[in-house]
């Protein structure tokens, strides 16, 4: 299966990319895509607050399915 | 009616009131409002431009969340959030927020909550532009400077 | 500038806006309002105005000092406190308090000592017509009935 | 010496007129303009807050002097 990958803010510039198309086995969990986005790009490894949202929300549920959208964010700073 | 959400361009106050102050028919009698501002001086250095990013919908979306749960409080008639996206110059609004409630009290209190949530809850990201270099703004307001390898 | 007085017309809060916001260059970060309006229900009656009247100059001279002392207070850049006089139907402003401050927190505080000021200190006189009778608000907002002798 | 008194609020319907002037001896105190106010006025006595301003500040010194002006207000509510 395939999940969208966007990088923000700190993570945009570790990255290196806005976004990402990423392969996964199905039924993968964020643990596993986050090992994927590392090994693709390093750089990730040094950032300390990563926040990973699965279609917008803070990812509780640990399996990812098709078509999901993963965000990784750095802590919000609004306003 | 409640209102959060992501805008590109300044909003009216003077219209806003007008829209707040119609609940003074339910017995509103307070508006209270926080407009934020980008600064045109960060640890003495000059700010250029503050530029603002929305992870969308999901930004919008927790905004209006914010809107409509604080509005549904006791005392609380109403509460609007626009958070404004893009390229501000110092001294240009990036926020706004405003809350009609019965009584002064609450409508301070309620402001105060609104905007700790907008500073913590929304996708929202930004970059500042100084004199000294381009800053990520993380978290509550620690400056990451871009270009320099790892960020923490 | 801080400022302080008695008004007679609306306040355009777009402008002041403007104003406020120029001290971004000094690192003004947070701007934070309370605008009062005239209630359309008290105590589950309907109010046909409010009429105000101050104690000229001496209101003026108080909301005066009010702004110029809350605006030398440590990160503290403006504060404009402008009460209405007059006859004022509900949804009317009949207070607009700013203040222009480094940081939300400070910008919250601020507003919230001015307003508990504004309430207590200047001489200024309201008279609450309702569908009931006539009403003179005293002290934290005590009704007197016009027209029954004694008020105590 | 003559003063003059301003009544707001609901010391103006007590006493039923917006000001007055006052004559007093030389030197007198607060509380005797207050003795010949009640004295004209005996409904003002019903009011149990009232304040005293003198030249539009709460009445510190005591005694008066020609030309003052002496407001007689209740609790501001302002706002």
């Amino acid at each position: 299966m395939k999940v969208k990958v966007k990088f923000f803010s700190v993570l945009r510039d570790a990255a290196g990319v806005k976004e990402a198309l990423v392969e996964l086995r199905d039924g993968a969990k964020v643990s596993e895509l986050l090992e994927e986005l590392y090994f693709r790009w390093p750089k990730l490894r040094d950032e300390r607050d990563v926040i990973v949202l699965v279609n917008g929300k803070p990812s509780s549920s640990l399996e990812l399915k098709e078509g999901d959208e993963v965000a990784l964010i750095p802590p919000v700073s609004g306003g | 009616m409640p209102e959060g959400k992501v805008v590109s361009s300044r909003v009216d106050l003077n219209r806003m009131l007008e829209e707040l102050a119609k609940h003074s028919a339910m017995g509103a009698g307070g508006l209270a409002l926080f407009i934020g501002v980008v600064k045109g001086v960060v640890d003495g250095r000059k700010v250029r431009e503050l530029e603002y990013e929305a992870y969308e919908p999901h930004a919008s979306r927790a905004l209006g969340e914010i809107a409509r749960e604080e509005a549904s409080r006791e005392k609380v008639l109403d509460v609007r959030v626009y958070h404004r996206v893009g390229r501000l110059k110092p001294g240009e609004p990036t926020l706004y927020i405003a809350v009609a409630a019965v009584d002064r009290k609450t409508a301070l209190e309620a402001l105060s909550r609104v905007l700790e949530r907008v500073k913590h809850e929304p996708p929202v990201f930004k970059l500042e532009r100084r004199e000294d270099g381009e800053f990520w703004v993380v978290g509550d307001g620690k400056r990451v400077k871009r270009g320099q390898g790892g960020s923490s």
